[in-house]
């Protein structure tokens, strides 16, 4: 959602012309609604695409699903990790409590009701789910491609597990030592093909404990996207995605030290934290 | 006494009073109001709540502020201790999840719960999607229900309603669905929606299951349940009025949420409404 | 095995006489054999209970097998990990890729075969454990039960997941500040039903960074249980369990400070750790 | 060049070598030499493995010493991070185990393993059990089994063979079982038992999936491997004469193990033996 998503994975991707993706996720915002502007996305079975209730819905991303563009085929949380931890365990499907009853069985044929052979009961199986790639942004790599990812890994860690493919930014990478020492890794370099050192790769959202959630410049891509589509390429895509020849060149033109400054005052104090966040006036 | 609050204060207390004490609660992303009542119904109500924060999966957090995005550092400040993603649906999957909180852009009689999408054969809204509510509707011991839009304006004479006879697409599961088939068929672990808090009033869910109206607040009427909802709620035999929340829960309200975030929920007409208590009061 | 096992709980479970016990685990020594040494356990769900190369069998494990005292179920490490997997997800059953074709299929008829409805291969799915009662010893926990375990945690962490009921005894109670400082709990408090500070907790076994394990110790507590059925419970179980009123008379008995020292000399240097393992002569 | 080495140490060396590089692989408890042949097989010869040690889960330790038990701080000193239970075992079954190392006090003619129990029907001798030897078997994309028990004295006249005819309890599933099922039919990950190595020489398995002598060492023969199974193995049309460690390997062993913890493994016997580099040396 706003925090710690592959942003600068996403511009890479965008900008090398990438298309045809099928996106799979939990709660996402600003990462699948960019994708979607640039009409990367071929179908979506995310569980949630938004900004919640501060910018609501994601308007691209929207868009996108309503013109037929993308395929709809929307999953929920746990199903997501049901299916994943299936193909963690190499199972040819996982047994998940829930979803019957609910649309999402209909509109899913790949799941299956079958029945428990002890009591009986009726019990829905779900396939596994391998993605060919996974991106994750970091705070940490060392060299050899561990990662350590501070605060909440929500579904990242299942996601490095099951995919073929890992690429990863990070904040930045130290030694193995300072790696343990800071905590250790919980994603082993096994799991992880590719990484980058991307300082503020996660911008505009945030990647604790270096920088808070940009708002504002979060609010200046939601003005272009609500505009509709051919406006938030000449808006936002142009001038931060397809111009930006590199990652430092984005930095720059989002306000570069400065910006950086701003949204790692968060550590200052209580008041500084929450100056982040009032609207602008 | 002269107490009155906002009606967003009123519905954070009156979603807090849902909690029982010694369970394991959740609340997802995107719902401030859930999130503030959580953090006062620990505070004042319901001291051994285990309190699991939706997005950081913290345990027990105590944030300085709300932050206008869920998963947000501020929001896991102080926490004793963390689940996984995996661990907290694990919970609820093996009916451990003592309550949650699902709202909809749809929410039908039966307290199924619409936050995929508007128009049932042809698509007409995408919805950003429901997150982990379809899973969670199905085992959470118990459910309460809100929104804070049930009140809907009519546009070009028409209305788009929030409470309706049937959601266009099912995401979180009530207590029975378009076809009839009840959760208890089903073998689900939960009970099912207890109570749905909306601006206009809280409402439980009679033996049937159906939506049923239960109290109402000072400035609100049946009638205006009425014209607001698109089928006809069942009715308590005494409709009574709500009580405001107390000096103590108001002053938590304000100080965890200077930034007011949980008005965002409100309708721009609601945020300025001040309520004063009424003579007969009742607890949801 | 030979590391943070809860040796003091079970000192404690034996001399309140309990009995009848079915116990389960992964790959365990020295703990499961004191309990069969007892008398106190019935049947046993073990995937492993021995004293690796180093002593060898577990004689009054392996007397009780043979005798019929003990009811052998034996099971394997990942079979007991999706069997508290299948009793974590609240699931009827849990698919698991292996066991068939090997006697625990046949030794198991609560294993059953199921048919993929996807491919229509067969695969084995196995029941949910839900133990009645863990047993778990960890190096910190806080007043409110929130458990930290420093290195591996085995199945610890899915034991106290899947059980009724949660037993910890630990090293040291600190606050919760004190513990996120040590790196944060990894079993929250509300899967814990009880806790109790037991310094030495898990002695004969090693709770490192506290203390190393104690070879010499298991040496004699072998010797006592290769002699027999009674004259363990002569040379070995009435000195060290029956006759210690308390924990502290238990660390009394086995050398008081001396043998904390000794066992915390390994932080000292390699040699001072491998001091420790070397054979007596 | 006068290099000398005990039967530990070819043992150790032997199992190293048959090691592919950039695999990850495990050992599990209660077995030195496999412990200490992956550490020789990392520095020596594969050094892209991914080493997992049994008990603690550390990726790539690098140990001081090697201690008398398997789950001690001393095997994770230096590892680069670390796995759960779970996670290992999920690694195998999903068949991202390349190679696992297992033993028995019965290996059969078609590599099963057991560590369960002797005597089929009636329980003879309870044995420890194999841990996650059963799950591992199955989809460990190949075995590696070992023994360094394969000399079985005659006690009272009557021999306990460690290499057997039929397993009394199959523990590990190697190639297929007493009533013909193969691990194709099965559908397993792993291609099953690839080789054996015991204290008297190298086996591998034909096509059939038959256990088949292929190497020995300076100090055994063929007459050796006949009297100590208890079934005729196969023979590879030229049994060679093992090659002794590289002095780097000894070295390497030498510093590793002071406390000589793998010697526990071998017969008493065994464990004084020196061997010479024989003339017509081979490899695994």
């Amino acid at each position: 959602m706003s925090s710690r998503e592959p942003m600068a994975l996403i511009r890479s991707i965008i900008r090398n012309r990438v298309n045809g993706l099928t996106v799979v996720g939990s709660a996402h915002g600003i990462d699948i609604d960019l994708l979607c502007g640039a009409n990367a996305v071929s179908a979506s079975q995310e569980s949630y695409v938004g900004f919640e209730q501060d910018f609501g819905m994601a308007h691209n991303y929207r868009r996108g699903c309503e013109s037929g563009e993308i395929e709809i085929q929307d999953n929920c949380c746990y199903t997501l990790v049901q299916q994943l931890r299936a193909s963690i365990q190499g199972l040819p499907f996982m047994p998940i409590q829930s979803v019957r009853g609910t649309d999402f069985e209909k509109n899913h044929p790949s799941y299956k009701t079958i029945q428990s052979p002890y009591s009986g009961e009726d019990i829905l199986v779900v396939p596994p789910l391998t993605p060919d790639v996974a991106i994750i942004h970091a705070q940490y790599a060392d060299l050899h491609g561990n990662l350590r990812i501070e605060g909440p890994p929500v579904v990242d860690l299942l996601f490095a597990q099951a995919s073929r493919t890992v690429l990863a930014t990070v904040e930045k990478i130290v030694t193995n030592e300072e790696l343990k020492r800071l905590g250790g890794a919980n994603i082993p370099y096994f799991y992880v093909s590719y990484i980058a050192e991307a300082p503020m790769g996660a911008h505009p959202t945030a990647c604790y404990p270096f920088y808070a959630y940009d708002r504002e410049h979060t609010e200046l891509y939601m003005s272009a996207a609500k505009e509709g589509s051919t406006a938030f390429k000449k808006k936002y895509l142009k001038d931060f995605v397809y111009e930006c020849e590199s990652h430092e060149e984005y930095l720059h033109r989002i306000g570069g030290e400065d910006t950086r400054v701003r949204l790692s005052s968060w550590k200052e104090s209580t008041d500084a934290w929450m100056e982040l966040y009032k609207e602008s006036t | 006494m002269g107490k009155n609050c906002t009606l967003g204060e009123l519905l954070i207390d009156q979603l807090a009073r849902t909690v029982e004490d010694d369970t394991l609660v959740f609340h997802g992303f995107g719902s401030p109001l859930v999130q503030i009542a959580l953090h006062v119904a620990k505070r004042v109500y319901t001291p051994n709540l285990v309190l699991v924060a939706g997005a950081t999966y913290g345990v027990n957090p105590d944030p300085p502020f709300i932050a206008p995005t869920t998963n947000d550092w501020v929001h896991d400040r102080n926490s004793e201790c963390h689940l996984s993603i995996g661990e907290l649906f694990d919970l609820s999957a093996s009916g451990r999840l003592g309550r949650m909180f699902l709202s909809g852009l749809q929410i039908d009689r039966w307290g199924n719960t619409n936050v995929t999408q508007l128009g049932r054969k042809t698509l007409k809204l995408k919805l950003p999607g429901g997150g982990g509510a379809c899973n969670l509707s199905c085992n959470a011991k118990n459910i309460t229900l809100w929104t804070a839009a049930h009140r809907s304006e009519p546009v070009k004479g028409k209305r788009r309603y929030r409470i309706v006879s049937q959601c266009d697409y099912v995401t979180g599961f009530g207590h029975k669905n378009a076809d009839g088939i009840t959760r208890r068929q089903l073998g689900y672990l939960g009970n099912g929606p207890q109570c749905l808090v909306t601006d206009l009033g809280v409402f439980d869910f009679d033996q049937d299951g159906h939506l049923r109206l239960n109290v109402l607040y000072p400035h609100t009427t049946v009638d205006d349940v009425l014209e607001n909802t698109e089928f006809e709620p069942r009715m308590k035999k005494e409709v009574k009025t709500v009580s405001l929340p107390s000096l103590e829960v108001l002053s938590i309200i304000r100080k965890l949420d200077p930034l007011r975030i949980h008005e965002k929920e409100l309708s721009p007409g609601d945020r300025s409404l001040t309520l004063e208590e009424p003579k007969n009061a009742a607890i949801c």
